[in-house]
């Protein structure tokens, strides 16, 4: 038996975890560079999992399977295609980023606070008592359950991680604030514990109905094991029978919309990513959310096929609306990072578009999406938390004429919100491209209200430029320093990365497309044939 | 006799049914007033009652020995328990019957109703028109007691030690339930007097404070500052934490007495001035 | 006379026992009434017993006795108890079971 | 050779690169960096061209293959370069004009001190705008096009502590976003027809599909042109871009990049020939914008707008002219460069004036300015005659060419257009003569510039007025000015006839556009004859109510069509009624629905189950005796419930 590179790869950041809370109190520290070093070597691992996989090779590679639950058929099945592998790096990669983005946003006093405005009596209320070990190892702790979600392919075992995700993630957002908030302290640990409590209600409403579905799967079908009954369905010794594949469908993709999030469930996500500290908000819509799409790709499709194509027409219209809509509201925004979480719901609406489109082109474009929107809001996030830390405000109208004093600072955020909104050249635009094409082919009139999006997109990110970083430099901005060296190190890659991943998209996509077929096949779908070449 | 009681036992005479009426009519008389006295003692006075008259029944239904048991033990001594508690918790204090609970009385009502309808349609579906008789049971083993004996010792000598164990638990368990724990080594009488001595309070103990309402043992007396003083107390009930306190009406009344005062004061102080001017 | 009459009688007795139980504020006439349910029953089982010429209900009610006799026990203590902490034997006080 | 074509675009883009990521060191030298780059990629298309005269002309389009962008199942997109004549022109336009302009920058920007970030910006958009000309396949050019959206956002809004700036760059993205979506529609169209959008495949295949799918791919290209190229109805962004430096004015929003349209028109051109709607709508939309950008340059009194005005003018020339068809390609294409000429001399010009009148941008508070500035006083001369189409000068040849091709469009289409370009001729001469005569001619009334003048509501504020508000003292520009307009006075004069004689340009495009002399209704000799005539009418109106009388230093009311042309005809302000207010309508009524009808389904389900759960608490009241009442009732139902089966 070969070394178990995957359950390494997902164990290593748990033991981080667990050996980051374990650090003693006054070692904050030791505690962050821990956390740093091992959310690197993580980062190792996953380097090595994409190098070792072979696009043309099996569909699911360095499989391990061990029996887990015997009496139930539960095994611990583990197995990367290239949709997962894409993802699994993208994941390893976000982390060390969003620690060192995080560096000072769990320090128990705010005194160490970057403002050269200063002002404000020392807090010392208890809302301001973070426990720094306790958020390090908590993300690491989200990362080792995305990664294994990631790369499970037991469904069981998938749905145990999907669940099991949300408390580290309740505790990251509803336990350490963002500190910029207006109001008072305790107005603010009210509305951040609404938004923990309706993160968790939402999601976990979701779970449990896809709990339903997978007991229910597991009755009709008598195994957890994607690959046994991907298998069956294939060889047809398996007919779930329509109403009850529908059903099914219906459980597990509820549960995948409200995570991923489609309108309109999707309530909760400006909320969640409104209220936590910047690093968390990139977590939850870089990291987390994308297991909803990644799963409506691995499971939805795979494992009801006709459903899914029964269900197509609504989900298209339900994507086209988070599209316009998220776009709409966000432009509709007073607080940027809402706006920026609404901008994510039109994204989100993009890549189930381009998954439910159902052709080659949309759901390697989807997949991409996953990976580029993953990148772009990070930078775009993580920038606009430097500028709220600055300045202590969350408001768009706070802020004004940033680029005079902070000119690295704008041009980061700058290029973050030139991807958000997919100028060419920039990793976004392969991926929305990609998505909208495979979508034109197979539904003309749906391409084209999505194309609606993209100017949408431009709206809401120069507005939000514009009002933030141009104009005449606002008093309470003018001593705002601009960004320094950890913070440099977090912006400068993401966008080297946008950059690259723009013009050089071929490592990416040589993963996807073979996983793409797989799933076209499994789905059995043709792309539609191009007009003249049909003639012929 | 056993012969005649036996027969007794089997069918139904005559004279069994209008002792069932009669006595039955004052059963129910007696549960009923259980219930709506207003006094506990009356109330157990009445299910004393009661409880005779099923014994009675018990005696006309062969169970000789329950009969016995049910006057010695239940009217006997648990009636007496009870009686002895109701003493204990105030003889005199009379329920009110007014219903503090929202629809609660008309809610019992109902299922009361509701029970005992079904109940009695119940049994009024049950076949049973006749009565075997205790008369073979009883025989088989000599008598009555004796068969009762036999069973107990025989085939129900588990339930019976089970019950044994049950009583001790109990009797233990309201030992302890009513005892209270010394918070402390008694002292002799020396060590208190030693301690009196060594103790600022040399003279006797302050009576209850000027503002006091109240002078039982355990509402502290108030000091001319309106706090109240620990030392008007019993140590014990301190220690037991059973001290009332001076209600916080009382003083806020006092204030309000001590504000007006004060106003009445001042203003007739403001128009002095005013008639010196 | 019909035998079933002993049982209808100790179902009167136990409703209008049970429906004291609801109704009584009283700790101590709780308990009475809930001694005289404990008596209803032990009325139909003599009744039973008698019936079917078996003693095994005289037996159950004379357990019931015993029963009863170690909860009045414990119950009386319980109240003697409850009445000195809070001078009162009314089951409404001890309303601390809500959240 | 074909290795050089991706040096055209790495030169520039290396610049960009450099200049933007280089930091404070740079400042000092970034903008020779950046000049000396641009002029590299200049001569690079030097090179490139005489390689290209050297061979046949059917042997002179040039392909060079990169690397696989995008490698996707059934979709490929490559990052690949195809330089042909129509390419070819563009690179020396752009390079060339983007060379003198970088010069001209190195004396404009002199004291702003960021400088270099300027030139970063000029050199991205070089990179970009190159990228747009030489892509071989219709996405490669997407991404060109949006990157010189970009360019000239950041441009645009370069002085982006002045709100007006940082508002008009975005006005001119979005309203470019909007020309996008069409082409990334057309694209979209194209690869779900052909099954790709290589420029060779799609355009040589075009025989195989349907009309209606040309006239869909052929509309959408239009749009795209219309956002590009500052077309009605998306041309309302072209005045506000007049905030950024005068020399992006010359580069981008004259004499290149708002070109694009009309290089995508006419590198299309096949999809057009075979959907003749699309170039009836094509034609509608050049003609009505000649007329519109002519109107509104006559009544604006800020120089730069005035020819901002002009500058979609012309450009309508050049769409009509390539919605006429191979009659037209070559001719858009030739006005477009002579265009190039003579409207980046009159900016650069007008750059020139303002430079002396601290930034004054207000003509009417010019005046008499020959005499102070010789030099730009002649170049600016001669590019005005060179727009007005007098005769010898560049755009009489070009722009003559483009009236006697709508003549010959033929039928009553024909003689529509042929007026409606011949009226054009007319208001262009007399709104350029206009702008002539209140800058260099007259009184000097800058004199009293110092009196406080009564805002008037209509008047259009001074954008770029400088700090100080003492009396300007009129001087010539540095000699790095002042160069360049020479250079581009000198290609007003002569590019025009250097083309025409000898059809050398149409003989130099025919192999990739085709041309097509069509049956023109007149002759030629005859349209030339009713230009002049229309020329001398414009230019003496103007002369009549310019020259003539004193010019009040205050625009007076004016007529109901001067103040709506003054608003750019109401067009801005019925996008602001109704796209900007309704927009802002809608956000906000959603942004209402969001949280009270979603967000309220939901929490009003929590809410109701949240009451539900306390009504149901009251009845945990903590009293014994209701739980009692409870177990009660739950042994008369069990009991029921017994009887009931037992019955049953």
């Amino acid at each position: 038996m070969s070394f178990p590179l995957l359950t390494a790869t997902a164990v290593l950041p748990a033991v981080g975890a667990i050996a980051t809370a374990a650090v003693p109190a006054a070692r904050r520290a030791a505690a962050k560079w821990l956390a740093l070093a091992l959310s690197l070597a993580t980062l190792v691992l996953a380097g090595i999992v994409f190098a070792r996989f072979e696009p043309g090779g099996d569909r699911y590679q360095l499989t391990e399977s061990h029996a887990w639950i015997k009496d139930f058929g539960v095994r611990y099945e583990l197995g990367v295609d290239g949709i997962g592998v894409a993802l699994l790096a993208l994941t390893a990669l976000l982390i060390p980023f969003v620690i060192l983005a995080g560096w000072h946003d769990a320090d128990p006093a705010p005194g160490a606070r970057l403002d050269s405005s200063g002002g404000g009596p020392e807090k010392t209320s208890p809302y301001h008592w973070r426990p720094t070990q306790g958020f390090f190892a908590l993300i690491l702790m989200v990362e080792a359950m995305v990664i294994l979600s990631f790369v499970a392919t037991d469904v069981f075992l998938f749905y145990i991680l999907f669940e099991a995700m949300l408390i580290p993630m309740y505790f990251l957002i509803g336990g350490f604030g963002d500190r910029a908030h207006a109001g008072s302290d305790e107005n603010a640990a009210a509305q951040r514990s609404y938004a923990a409590v309706k993160f968790l209600l939402y999601n976990l409403a979701g779970g449990l109905i896809m709990l339903a579905a997978v007991i229910g799967l597991y009755v009709v079908a008598g195994s957890f094991s994607l690959s046994e009954i991907a298998a069956a369905r294939a060889d047809g010794s398996l007919d779930m029978g329509t109403g009850t594949e529908r059903w099914l469908f219906l459980g597990f993709f509820f549960a995948f919309a409200v995570k991923a999030p489609l309108w309109p469930l999707h309530t909760w996500l400006p909320n969640a990513m409104g209220e936590a500290t910047t690093p968390v908000a990139v977590l939850i819509t870089a990291v987390v959310d994308k297991v909803g799409t990644f799963a409506m790709l691995r499971f939805c499709l795979q494992l009801f096929p006709e459903a899914s194509k029964w269900a197509t027409p609504v989900i298209l219209v339900l994507a086209l609306i988070s599209i316009v809509y998220g776009a709409l509201l966000a432009v509709g925004q007073r607080d940027i990072k809402r706006l920026i979480a609404y901008a994510s719901i039109s994204h989100f609406g993009f890549i189930v578009l381009g998954i439910f489109a159902m052709t080659s082109q949309g759901q390697s474009g989807a997949t991409l999406y996953m990976v580029n929107h993953g990148i772009s809001t990070a930078a775009l996030m993580l920038v606009a938390g430097f500028l709220i830390t600055r300045r202590g405000s969350r408001l768009i109208a706070d802020y004004g004429g940033v680029q005079k004093v902070a000119p690295v600072l704008a041009g980061t955020f700058l290029v973050g919100g030139l991807a958000t909104l997919s100028l060419p050249g920039l990793a976004p635009f392969v991926s929305e491209f990609l998505v909208l094409v495979g979508t034109f082919s197979a539904y003309p009139a749906a391409g084209v209200i999505a194309t609606v999006g993209i100017v949408l997109a431009a709206l809401y990110v120069l507005v939000l430029y514009q009002r933030t970083m141009t104009g005449p430099v606002r008093q309470e901005v003018g001593g705002m320093p601009d960004l320094r060296v950890r913070e440099l190190a977090v912006a400068l890659p993401l966008i080297a990365l946008l950059i690259f991943l723009g013009v050089f998209p071929k490592p990416l996509t040589e993963v996807v497309n073979p996983a793409v077929q797989h799933t076209m096949h499994d789905v059995q779908k043709k792309d539609p044939q191009p007009e003249v070449e049909a003639a012929k | 006799m056993s012969a005649s009681l036996a027969a007794a036992a089997s069918a139904t005479s005559t004279g069994e049914a209008v002792q069932f009426w009669l006595l039955g009519t004052v059963a129910v008389i007696g549960a009923l007033s259980t219930v709506l006295m207003r006094k506990a003692v009356h109330s157990a006075l009445s299910l004393a009652g009661t409880m005779i008259v099923l014994a009675v029944f018990y005696l006309a239904n062969g169970a000789y020995f329950l009969g016995i048991v049910q006057i010695v033990v239940y009217t006997g001594a648990i009636m007496m328990l009870f009686l002895f508690v109701v003493m204990l918790v105030g003889v005199t204090a009379a329920d009110s019957l007014k219903e503090t609970l929202k629809g609660q009385r008309w809610l019992a009502a109902a299922c009361g109703l509701g029970f005992g309808i079904l109940l009695i349609a119940g049994i009024g579906q049950a076949s049973l028109r006749s009565f075997n008789g205790l008369g073979a049971a009883n025989a088989r083993h000599g008598g009555n007691v004796e068969g009762l004996a036999n069973l107990i010792f025989t085939k129900y000598v588990f339930a019976f030690e089970i019950t044994g164990a049950l009583l001790i638990t109990a009797t233990v368990g309201a030992m302890l339930l009513t005892h209270r724990e010394r918070t402390e080594r008694a002292k002799t009488q020396r060590e208190m007097s030693k301690e009196r001595v060594r103790s600022s309070h040399l003279p006797p103990l302050p009576a209850p404070g000027v503002y006091a309402r109240h002078n039982a043992v355990d509402i502290a007396g108030l000091l001319p500052d309106g706090t109240a003083s620990e030392l008007t107390v019993m140590q014990t009930l301190r220690r037991r934490g059973q001290i009332r306190d001076v209600s916080d009406e009382s003083l806020a009344d006092l204030r309000a007495l001590e504000q007006r005062s004060q106003e009445r004061l001042g203003r007739d102080h403001e128009e002095e001035e005013e008639v010196a001017k | 006379m019909n035998p079933v009459n002993y049982l209808y009688l100790a179902a009167l007795l136990f409703t209008i026992g049970a429906s004291g139980v609801l109704i009584r504020r009283n700790a101590i006439v709780v308990f009475m009434c809930i001694e005289l349910m404990l008596n209803a029953c032990n009325l139909a089982f003599v009744a039973f017993s008698r019936m079917h010429g078996n003693l095994d209900g005289q037996i159950i009610a004379f357990f019931t006795m015993v029963v009863a006799a170690a909860e009045v026990v414990v119950g009386l203590a319980i109240i003697v108890s409850l009445f000195r902490s809070r001078h009162s034997a009314s089951v409404d006080d001890a309303s601390l079971m809500k959240l | 050779m074909e290795n050089l074509i991706a040096l055209l675009i790495a030169a520039p883009l290396l610049g960009a690169a450099v200049l933007l990521c280089g930091g404070r060191r740079l400042d000092r030298t970034g903008h020779w960096i950046g000049t000396l780059l641009a002029g590299a990629s200049f001569v690079v298309g030097v090179v490139l061209f005489t390689d290209m005269l050297g061979r046949g002309a059917e042997d002179r389009t040039l392909h060079q293959r990169l690397f696989s962008w995008i490698p996707v199942e059934g979709f490929q997109a490559d990052v690949a370069f195809q330089l042909d004549q129509l390419s070819m022109t563009f690179v020396l336009l752009i390079t060339g004009v983007g060379t003198l302009i970088h010069i001209y920058s190195i004396g404009y920007m002199e004291h702003d001190e960021r400088r270099r970030r300027f030139f970063g910006y000029l050199n991205l958009f070089l990179a970009a705008m190159l990228l747009l000309v030489i892509a071989d396949n219709y996405l490669l050019l997407y991404v060109g096009w949006e990157g010189v959206g970009l360019a000239s956002y950041l441009l645009i809004g370069f002085w982006q502590h002045k709100p007006s700036a940082a508002t008009a760059a975005k006005k001119a993205f979005l309203v470019n976003r909007v020309g996008d979506m069409g082409l990334s529609i057309a694209i979209m169209l194209m690869f779900t027809t052909f099954g790709t959008f290589a420029f060779g495949p799609v355009l040589g295949s075009t025989g195989e599909t349907s009309e209606g799918k040309l006239t869909a791919i052929g509309l959408m290209l239009l749009l795209a042109a219309c956002g590009k190229s500052a077309q009605v109805p998306l041309q309302s962004w072209l005045g506000d871009a007049m905030e950024g430096p005068t020399p992006v004015s010359a580069l981008i929003h004259a004499a290149t990049m708002v070109t694009a349209g009309v290089y995508l028109i006419v590198r299309s051109g096949a999809i057009f020939d075979g959907a003749p709607d699309a170039q009836l709508a094509v034609v509608v939309v050049g003609a009505v914008t000649l007329l519109f950008g002519a109107i509104v340059g006559c009544a604006k009194d800020d120089i730069k707008k005035a020819l901002a005005g002009s500058t979609m003018s012309q450009i309508g020339y050049m769409i009509l002219a390539a919605g006429l068809g191979p009659v037209g390609y070559v001719f858009a294409i030739m006005h477009l460069v002579t265009h190039g000429f003579f409207k980046a001399g009159l900016f650069l010009g007008a750059g020139s004036v303002m430079h002396g009148m601290n930034d004054e941008v207000d003509m009417r508070k010019y005046g008499g300015l020959r005499k102070y500035m010789p030099v730009t006083f002649v170049t600016f001369g001669l590019g005005y005659l060179a727009i007005i189409g007098f005769p010898g000068l560049s755009g009489f040849f070009s722009k003559d060419k483009i009236i006697e091709a709508a003549f010959a469009k033929g039928g009553t289409e024909g003689w529509i257009l042929g007026s409606v370009a011949l009226l054009g001729a007319a208001i262009t001469a007399f709104y350029m003569t206009r702008v002539m005569l209140l800058t260099f001619f007259g009184e000097e009334r800058w004199r009293h510039a110092a009196t406080p003048s009564p805002a008037e509501p209509d008047v259009e504020p001074a954008a770029e007025t400088g700090g100080d508000h003492s009396e300007p003292h009129p001087h010539e520009s540095p000699r790095s000015m002042t160069v360049p307009m020479i250079v581009l006075a000198f290609g007003s004069v002569f590019a025009g006839g250097f083309f025409s004689i000898g059809d050398r340009f149409l003989h130099w495009l025919e192999p990739v556009t085709g041309h097509d002399h069509g049956h023109a209704p007149v002759s030629a000799t005859t349209v030339t004859a009713a230009t002049m005539v229309v020329l001398v009418v414009g230019v003496a109106i103007a002369w009549a109510m310019y020259g003539r009388r004193p010019v009040p230093a205050v625009a007076p009311r004016g007529s109901l069509l001067t103040r709506a042309a003054r608003r750019d005809l109401l067009q801005d302000d019925f996008n602001h009624v109704v796209l900007v207010r309704g927009g802002e309508h809608l956000t906000r009524s959603l942004v209402y629905v969001d949280h009270t009808l979603v967000d309220g389904v939901v929490n009003g389900t929590a809410a109701s189950m949240g009451g539900l759960s306390g009504r149901l608490r009251t009845l945990q009241n903590g009293y014994a005796r209701s739980y009692a009442v409870s177990m009660f009732g739950g042994a008369v139902v069990l009991i029921a419930a017994t009887l009931l089966m037992r019955a049953v």
